[in-house]
């Protein structure tokens, strides 16, 4: 099983990526999906810029999604994370694991997003509500600490 | 055989997010000088370079680096590197 | 926020399920979605039958959607599960759980499954392939371990 | 006031997977006798009415049971019932 990767500006459609991951596979039983949208942080945003370095967002979420379909017995993996503007309710990152059993479709799709969050080369810019500019959204030791129940 | 430090090869750099602002460019090809082994190594030289390097690169712990679309540290060594991109913590996902 | 929880013969849609318990809330920044699906078992299956409890599966799913809806702090919360006949590679259950960050969306979707497997009033019996009727699937001893997880 | 026991009511019973295909009944309405308390005596009381109810409840502690559309325990009383289910442990999902 290869996982799937895309590194996209376009928008995605879950339920369309679901069934194109597990069609003609009778073998999947679990299929978990997560999806991360843009919030507008109590009507402070007007958008997130997200800004990728080409090349090695698609080659470290291919690493990282490598070693979830090492550790788990997985039927279906996919990233995708999108660049550009992205405005509050859309969708910024999906990932979907397809398995047998639902515990290791958890917990794959789980620890490729605390991966991603971590490791992935994206970086977010606020853009204000009042029309200026804002600034580079903060890493966040939680998601270290996330990324760290893995190891 | 010859030594890598002995000729200084030229190296692209790419800078994003606020250290590609700071810099004032979003890449650039750069000769290091001789021994200049590590990514510690690149960025001491790199300060010595202007007032936007030096902003970029204040507090050098708070910049990550990648050699050839891989994360490095600090002690990592560039010998044979093509491309070395320096970067904030990611907040991608 | 009130779980939604449907009991249903009919096949769902797990995009227009998503887009619909997020839409509008722009305060939501992940969406977990799961999907529980009719295995073929290597091929000796043609299907599985779920018998249910009605009135008892609308309420039991209810109070422990309710049970996830009090420990984390969701902004939306959907359970289906369906009845009847269902062919390998259809679907037979969906949880979706939507808050502010993915931690809870994860462990409210992950919680709400296994009290689903334990706790709904749902029994499957196999259908297979020879033509002839199998018998009902027992419980497995890891789906009680899996609920024990969280108390 | 008067004891809950006093009278037997009467009780809808509702068999579920293969406790319902041992009794032969998907429900039946019953009178059990006065004194049957909890859960446990009705399953002792229904294993006195035939095969079909000796096999289904061979193993009681297989059996679960839910009184009022809410899981109950052996020892769970059953006083004010109005319906009582029996059925195999779950395997939705």
């Amino acid at each position: 099983m290869t996982p799937l990767v895309r590194i996209q500006r376009e928008d995605f459609d879950i339920g369309a990526e679901i069934a194109a991951l597990t069609a003609g596979d009778p073998s999947i039983g679990a299929v978990v999906s997560f999806a991360g949208l843009c919030r507008d942080e109590s009507g402070r945003l007007a958008a997130l810029e997200l800004e990728h370095y080409p090349g090695m967002a698609e080659a470290e979420i291919g690493r990282v999604a490598g070693e979830a379909a090492g550790r788990w017995p997985l039927a279906g993996l996919l990233a995708i994370h999108r660049f550009g503007l992205i405005k509050p309710g859309e969708q910024i990152v999906l990932v979907i694991a397809a398995s047998s059993h639902r515990r290791e479709a958890f917990e794959a799709a789980d620890f490729l997003m605390d991966y991603l969050k971590t490791r992935a080369p994206f970086w977010k810019r606020e853009h204000l509500a009042d029309g200026t500019l804002g600034g580079w959204v903060e890493a966040k030791d939680d998601d270290d600490k996330a990324a760290e129940r893995w190891s | 055989m010859s030594m890598a430090t002995a000729e200084p090869a030229s190296l692209k750099l790419v800078y994003f997010a606020w250290v590609r602002e700071r810099i004032g460019l979003a890449d650039e090809t750069v000769t290091p000088p001789a021994g200049t082994a590590t990514i510690a190594d690149l960025v001491r030289w790199l300060k010595t370079r202007g007032e936007g390097y030096e902003l970029a690169f204040e507090n050098p712990a708070v910049v990550r680096a990648a050699i050839d679309q891989t994360h490095a540290k600090p002690a990592t060594a560039i010998t044979g590197a093509r491309e070395i991109a320096f970067f904030p913590p990611m907040t991608g996902g």
